[in-house]
Parts: structure tokens; C-alpha cells; sequence
């Protein structure tokens, strides 16, 4: 029960990617032979792919990424820094996790400009009053993630990002969390950098997505200098080619690509409301159950959540709880979830996690529950 | 480790030492302090060391982290109080050393004893080593 | 014959991934159940395996990167970049692969320093009288390759860095096409950075290894910055953990690692030298037999070359060469091969390549010469 | 497509091309010039174009790259000389829809229908569109 870090991978993914690594492996972009061309196709297929994944019809706005955190710092590096003034500032949330904290932060720090952080209520909801009030025409980039992996907080999206476009701010949403289960994209949302992680949705470590709206594809500068981005080198002066290519120095992640494209299969196939409304009602029961636990305070409240339960137990350090629930054969999640920022700002230091994916189920919860009375009954 | 000798372990040893920590306050006063910190999991520790004529005369802790640590860290203040700086440093590499998988060492203090079995408790052995190292590494840099 | 791109995966490689993948799949680091606390495990003694193979004993100086183009970049950015001051320069050569030029052309156009490059001869050996004279107090970095992967040429690199190190000056070693058949690694080389790339290896795509002489591991800064880097944060300030752990943002390609170490296994069971006596053996044996095709020209005559052979048939464009063949079931690659400096010096647009490897044979090579005469009478 | 269809093509159709391309030489005097590169295989045209009372009058190019990037744009400086910008774009877009692998497009010349048969050859698409997509990319963006 710690898919919030990282899902199974399918075992279809596994097989396109065994096909692909024994029979079918070949460096793409520069060869003519079969091989290499057919690895190019597939390549740049899985780019439609995951365009029409993202309910779009321009591959060339999907670039391929080592996962959310590149994607976010190469925004940060190769469409943000350039363009940042003395004066100007940066909001994200509190909310974050350290992928899309630290990059604004680095950034903020170098170019002396501010950081505004949106803060969040008791039950864990952003301040969208707050928000209104930070933004302003010095705003160079609105930062926030779709559903928080740490409170399973889904954040009212839509109005967020509205409140950005009004004043014409461009907006990153990290959909690491939601790119399973809910339609995302940036022309679905609206917004114009998009990201997220293979390995968090069935698919492989080591890939990932960025997305970037058409608006705003011609500022994006190469971030990595090499091979395979090139439209001509001299001495003096080298030519790159335009985004998304200008994102892919050095050999890319072929096989990496294609098994995300097998992941993407395989929650076509599912369906995104079938997994979110099994994983809706694993919630609900969870909540339920959780709640009679005698000792448990279940951090947060948000409006609307999703998979995600951060949960402590009186007396007993969540990484106590995870080891002894371990030893029950129950893999939780305990620490900060790379998010210090919410926990400092929620006086806490750890919180024990579960989080839940298509291939849980009640039995699950249940044998969670039974683990975590008997644990609160040996410890006191 | 089975979950029954984990269990006999902790009601025996680690939750008393977690209930009733050795010198578990902030000491009104201290010649210097280390800290000891793992932030993956949000452990964070603060040691207290009073000194005298270049002999430790004290050691107290204060913090927030999970039993192991906090027992371990414990122990760990309970033995190196009146020892010299370089044989802390003794002990706690000495200490650190058996904490590895494939090594086995004998300490005369049981409770310390009692520590190096806990290694294979899977993913527990930085939380049991957190004090050790920071009082290591501290010495290792620094004259008493 | 197209091994200088990219190598075939091993079995095991696969079989490795595929294995972990399916059973053994959870992120590292963060989790304290057992899967998570394995997989970490793994990790970590794939550090260890790296860097016994870079002949070290020190697991601290091996980083994990998406590749050679990756750790090259890392280097330009987070050693390099914040040294240099005006009036400096960086020495690098004519007969670099764009992953060990572009990055170091875009630095000194940042910073206005000067990029010296060491010429070659027309043989393509490099002018090591040159690289002596281009090499002063004021150069950061000499950044070279250990076997050209155009024309083969393997340099005399222990002379190379002997020159720069009588000068203390801190030397890349880019190992991309040298790390299957020869010693390497910054303490064998005596060198500072060294760079490859796990699919040159019959290891995996997107995942290749940066190693940081022990002198400078604390000048490195972070790259990515994300989780799994960090000490602590808060509103302020962030606190970063040591190399390597501090170029290790966001989820890394765990899969790919495991691959890697299973590269290197299978390597170290065929044995390096024997991979090198194989390889030699077919490059005689292909520049006595290529020698014999009438209207080819072979390009440059290095003193001492490996497994890679750059050539050009008269009047036949390489690419035309490379589709033709192909069509004989013979993969070999045509074009610029991401040297452009290089085939600019040598005044040539563009090659054909062949390339071997421990799976080519005598019979590979005799069927190549019996269809590049085809295809010159066919042409002619 | 097999080796002997492509012999075939190359040895009736290319060949001759490349050997003797239409307007292959830097002509004297051109009113502009259009750049079409491909430096993944280090292809490199210059087409020339010159121009009286807005009616293209001539089209000559040279440059350096494989048989079939240049037997394609001969072929295509042949077809688009007398054209007006308007239909130089127009052919131009149909001739790169019929390199799409399942579209199938009718010309009535003879040597650009020939041309489309080369887009099962694989790999070589773009050398065939290449001067054509940088016709149709100057004539997107330029008035005459
Ligand atoms: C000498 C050399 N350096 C660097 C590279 C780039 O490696 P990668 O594409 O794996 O980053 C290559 C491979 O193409 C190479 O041959
Ligand atoms: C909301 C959110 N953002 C970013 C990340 C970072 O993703 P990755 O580690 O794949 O780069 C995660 C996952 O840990 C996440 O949950």
C-alpha cells in the first residue's frame, strides 16, 4: 500500500520492454538500417501516444523526461530562468512536494526574487483567497500539483488555474499523483507545463513527461547539450532543433519510452473512472475503518481526496508503525514524503501513509486495520 | 527476525528505554552540542555535552524520533558519559562497525549488546546508528 | 555492425530488469518495508559493483546519470560553470562526440571564456605538441575522449592526461566507447571525471555512470533538485546531502541500475581483454578486406584504432550506401555521427561506419565486402 | 520493397537523376536563395530562385547529399519552375501528404508519382522530402 511512491509495473509493460531490449533494440534518430528505423517509429509514435493520452493532436508538445522532478527543473532552467527580473516572484504551495519546491527555490535564491507560498488550512485545503492575493502582474509562474501525495488532497484545479489565467500567468501543474485517473493535459486543464512519472503510473523508473502548451513551446531552450538535438555544429556556433527535440540530448530512454506507452495501454484498458471510482470507494472504507482505531489521528480533512491517507498513531513513531506493519506483511509508506514544508506547517515530523492502487482491495484494509489495533494494543 | 522476537525484543528492552529515556531533557546549561538528524523519516535529536577541566562531565539528549533511535541514543549517553573524547570515538566506530551485516562484535555492556541484534530489523539500522554517527562524526573533527 | 551507437542487450540484462520489475519492484530510499529496503539495497551495491569495475573501493564516487551525455552536462554545470572567471578556458578536442563539445561551447559562450581545441592530424591521431601549447594556468578543464567514435582512434591517454595533470589542471575522460574492453575508471586513468553509458555496454538505455575523482566530490553541487537529495528544508533554505547522493533527485532509474550491474557482470565474465583480442581481430581483418574494395576510401589511419571504421565509397553517398546494404541484412550507419567538428576538419560531410562487437564474426565481415562490391558495380 | 524493385528504380529512375541533375549548378544571379539541410546525415542544398514581375522565372539549386535527396529535388526544380508561389505551396503539401505511409496521392508527372513509391523504402523518407519541406516552409511564411 505504498503506490503514491511508486505502482507496480504491469506486466505488459515488462513485456514490451523485454520485446523491445531482445529483438527490436536499436539506437534511434540516426541510423537508416530496419532496426534503427523502426526503434525511431516506435519513438516517436509513443509520442502521439501520449499526446492523445494528454486529449491532444500535437505530439511535438510532449517531450520525454527521466521523470517529474527533470521535467520540473528543466521548466525551472529552460523556460523560467531566462526570463527572470529583479522584482518578479514565483508562487507555489505549501502543499508541494520537494520536486516542485526546491527547484523555485534554488531559483529564487540565485536570481533574488521572491518565493510566495500559498498556504493551506487546518484540514489541508489551499487558501485560494491567499492565492488571489500573491499573484500579481510580477508573477513569472504559478507551481502546484494536481492531488498532494502527502494528504491526498485533490485540489479544485480548474479554479486554480483560472485564477492564473486571468491575469495571464503561465501555470505548471505536477500530475504525478493524478495522471492514472483523471483527464490531464494542458489543453484538458488549461494550464501550460504539464508533468508527470512512468514509474508512478505502471509504467518504468527512469521516464517521464513534460508537456508544454503551444503558447509557450518556442521559449523552451535545450537543457542538456549532446547528440541528437542538433541542427548543425561549428566551432564557433552550434543550431538546435526545436522543441521537443532540443530536449533529447544523448541517447534517450527508448526502451523506457516504449514501456510507457505499454503503461498507457494498460489504463485505456482499465479505464481512468474505473480506477478512480475503485480507488474512491477503497477511500471511503479506509477512512471509515481507520477512524475506529483507537490512538489514530488521520492528518487532514481536505474537501475532496483521494487515495491517500496520512495517518499517526499516539506514542508510537510512524517508522515504528511501518516496521512492526511490515513484519505483518503491509508495506507503508513513513516519513516526511518529501514534503517538509506541509509537515512543518502542520507541526509534524513523520506521518505514516498508505496510499492505494487498482490492485488493492477491501481484504487489504482490513488486514491494515487489524495490524494497527493489534500494534496500539503491544505498544501501550 | 520474526515479528515474535522483534516484538519480545521491543516489550523487554526498546519501549522501556523509549518510556523512561536516559537524560532526556534540554540541561540548563552545556560546554556544546551535536545534532542528529534523519531527515528522511523526520528524526531530530539534540546532544548535550558538559565539559570540565577537559573531562565529559555530562551528556544529556532531547527530541523527537522513533523508539529505536531514541532508545538506542539512550544507551549510547548512558555509556559514553565518562569516557574521553577519544575513546567515544573508539566506541562509537566500534559500534557503528557491528552494525554491519556480516560483522559480529562483542561489547561488555549488554544493552549495547542488544542493539547489534536488531540490525536485521530490515531498513532499521540508520535509525539505530543515528546518534552513534553524529558523535563520531564530531569527534572525529573536533578536540574535546 | 552498428555497436558504437548502441550495443545489443545481454539476456541477463533483461532478465535481471525483468525479474526486479515483476517481484522485486519498489522505490529506494524512502520506504522501510521490506521490498522498498531490498530495492534500496540493490541500489547501493550497484554502487559498489561500479566502482570495483572502475577498479575504486570507494562507492562514493560513482553517480548514477541517464548517460554519458547526462554526466557530461553534470559536470559543465555543477563543477565547472560556478569556477570560471573571465580570462580562463576550457581544452577540449577536434575529435570529441557533440556530448563532449556542444556542452563546453555553450559554457564559454555563458561566460565568455575561451574554448581551445586540439587539432588532429590527417591520419586522426591527435597533435599532442598542440594540446601542450593550448594548455596554460588559466585552463579549468581539458575535456577528452578515450577512443573516437568516428574513426576508432584510440589516444594515447595516458600521455594526454600526464600533460594536463603536470599542470594540475582537472581532466574528463568521456569512456563511452572504451568502457567494455578497457581498464578504466579516475584512479586507474589518474583522471578526474569519467563518463559511459550503460547501452554501450550491453546494459540498459538511460542509465549511464558519472565517476568523481575523491579531490573533487565536494566541489560538486546539486544538478536536479527534488527529493532524495535533501537534508532538510524549510521556507528559507534547503540543506542538500553529499555526492553522489546529492545528483540522485527524484525517483531514480532503479530498473536501469540493476541492468547496469548485470552488464557488468556479464562483461567481467567474458573478460575485458578477451572482448579487446576479439574486436582487434576483426578490425584487421575488416581494413585488409575494405582495403580491397575498389573506389572506397578509408578515413584516417590513427596509430593505434578499435572496432570502428569510418569510410566512403566513391560517388555513393554513405547514406546510399547504408540503405543498400541494409537491404542485404547489414545494419551500418551513415551520416555525421555527432562529430560535425571532426568530418568538418577532415572537410567530409558525412561517413559510413562500421562498428563490432563480441557477437560479430569473420562472417559478418566477409558478408560486407561482398555486398559493397555489389554495390559498386551496381552503381557504377 | 524488395533489393531487385529497388535495383530496379535506382538503376532506371535515380541514378540517371543524381548523374544528371536538372539545374544543378550556382547560377549567376538569383533573387533569393532557400537553405534545405539535414545534418543528421549531412545533406546541404541551396535552391535558387529568381523572379521577374512576381513570375518565378528559374529554379537551380546545388549542394551535396545522397541520390535520392538530390534526384528528388532535381525532379521537384523541374516541376515547380513555372509555378506561382501559391502552387508551389499546394504541390509542394500534396507531394509531402503522399510520403505519409497510408495516404496514396495521384500526380500526373510521371517522376514525382515515382518518387512516392521510394516511401517504402525505409528510412529515407525525410531525404525525399527534404527539399520540399523547405519549398513548402519558405513559401508558409514568404510572399514572393
Ligand atoms: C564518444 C562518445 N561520447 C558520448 C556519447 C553519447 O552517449 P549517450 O548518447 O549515451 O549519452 C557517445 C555515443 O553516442 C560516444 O560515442
Ligand atoms: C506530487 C509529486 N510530485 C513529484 C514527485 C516526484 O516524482 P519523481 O520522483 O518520479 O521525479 C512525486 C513522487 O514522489 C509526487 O508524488
Amino acid at each position: 500500500m505504498d503506490n503514491a511512491a511508486t505502482t507496480q509495473r504491469a506486466k505488459s509493460v515488462v513485456a514490451a520492454q523485454s520485446q523491445f531490449d531482445l529483438y527490436e533494440n536499436a539506437n534511434i534518430h540516426r541510423g537508416i538500417y530496419d532496426l534503427s528505423n523502426q526503434a525511431t517509429q516506435k519513438f516517436e509514435n509513443t509520442r502521439t501516444k501520449i499526446a492523445q493520452f494528454l486529449s491532444s493532436n500535437n505530439a511535438n508538445t510532449v517531450a520525454f523526461t527521466q521523470g517529474t522532478t527533470a521535467s520540473i527543473n528543466i521548466v525551472a532552467q529552460s523556460f523560467l530562468a531566462p526570463k527572470l527580473k529583479f522584482g518578479d516572484n514565483i508562487v507555489t504551495t505549501i502543499m508541494e512536494h520537494h520536486a516542485n519546491f526546491i527547484p523555485w527555490q534554488m531559483l529564487a535564491q540565485k536570481y533574488q526574487i521572491e518565493l510566495r507560498i500559498v498556504p493551506m488550512d487546518k484540514n489541508g485545503d489551499l487558501d485560494l483567497i491567499q492565492l488571489k492575493s500573491l499573484i500579481d502582474r510580477k508573477t513569472q509562474l504559478l507551481a502546484v500539483s494536481h492531488i498532494s501525495n502527502t494528504l491526498g488532497t485533490i485540489h479544485p484545479i480548474d479554479e486554480i488555474i483560472g485564477i492564473a489565467k486571468s491575469s495571464e500567468i503561465p501555470v505548471l501543474v505536477d500530475a504525478a499523483q493524478s495522471a492514472c485517473h483523471f483527464e490531464i493535459g494542458v489543453d484538458p486543464l488549461n494550464c501550460d507545463f504539464l508533468t508527470f512519472s512512468g514509474h508512478k503510473m505502471f509504467g518504468p523508473f527512469g521516464v517521464g513527461i513534460l508537456q508544454v502548451s503551444e503558447k509557450y513551446v518556442e521559449d523552451m531552450i535545450p537543457y542538456n547539450f549532446g547528440g541528437g538535438i542538433i541542427e548543425n555544429v561549428q566551432i564557433k556556433k552550434t543550431n538546435f532543433r526545436n522543441f521537443p527535440h532540443n530536449l533529447d540530448a544523448g541517447t534517450p530512454n527508448v526502451s523506457g519510452v516504449i514501456g510507457l506507452a505499454a503503461a498507457l495501454k494498460f489504463i485505456s484498458e482499465i479505464g481512468k473512472s474505473n480506477m478512480e471510482s475503485h480507488i474512491n470507494k477503497l477511500t471511503l472504507l479506509a477512512l471509515d475503518q481507520l477512524s475506529q482505531v483507537s490512538g489514530i489521528e488521520i492528518i487532514g480533512n481536505p474537501k475532496k481526496r483521494i487515495g491517500i491517507i496520512s495517518f499517526n498513531l499516539k506514542n508510537i513513531h510512524p517508522h515504528d508503525v511501518a516496521s512492526f506493519l511490515n513484519k505483518d506483511g503491509i508495506a507503508l509508506r513513513a516519513g516526511t514524503h518529501c514534503t517538509q514544508p506541509l509537515l512543518s506547517a502542520m507541526g509534524l515530523h513523520a506521518t505514516a501513509r498508505v496510499s492505494f492502487s487498482i490492485y488493492n482491495n477491501e481484504e487489504d484494509i482490513n488486514t491494515l486495520i487489524v495490524s494497527l489495533k493489534e500494534l496500539m494494543k503491544f505498544w501501550s | 527476525m520474526t515479528k515474535q522476537e522483534l516484538q519480545q525484543l521491543f516489550k523487554s528492552e526498546i519501549l522501556p528505554e523509549n518510556d523512561n529515556p536516559y537524560h532526556f531533557q534540554e540541561p540548563q546549561k552545556a560546554s556544546f552540542s551535536i545534532e542528529a538528524n534523519n531527515t528522511m523519516c523526520g528524526d531530530k535529536y539534540t546532544l548535550y555535552f558538559d565539559i570540565n577541566e577537559g573531562q565529559i562531565t555530562s551528556v544529556y539528549f532531547y527530541g523527537i524520533g522513533c523508539a529505536l533511535s531514541k532508545a538506542s541514543i539512550s544507551i549510547m549517553c548512558k555509556n559514553i558519559e565518562d569516557l574521553s573524547a577519544k575513546n567515544i570515538m573508539a566506541l562509537s566506530n566500534k559500534f557503528i562497525d557491528g552494525m554491519k551485516q556480516n560483522h559480529s562484535i562483542e561489547h561488555s555492556d549488554k544493552k549495547i549488546q542488544m542493539l547489534h541484534q536488531l540490525k536485521h530489523f530490515d531498513g532499521r539500522v540508520d535509525c539505530i546508528k543515528l546518534g552513534w554517527e553524529a558523535v563520531k562524526n564530531h569527534f572525529e573533527n573536533t578536540e574535546l
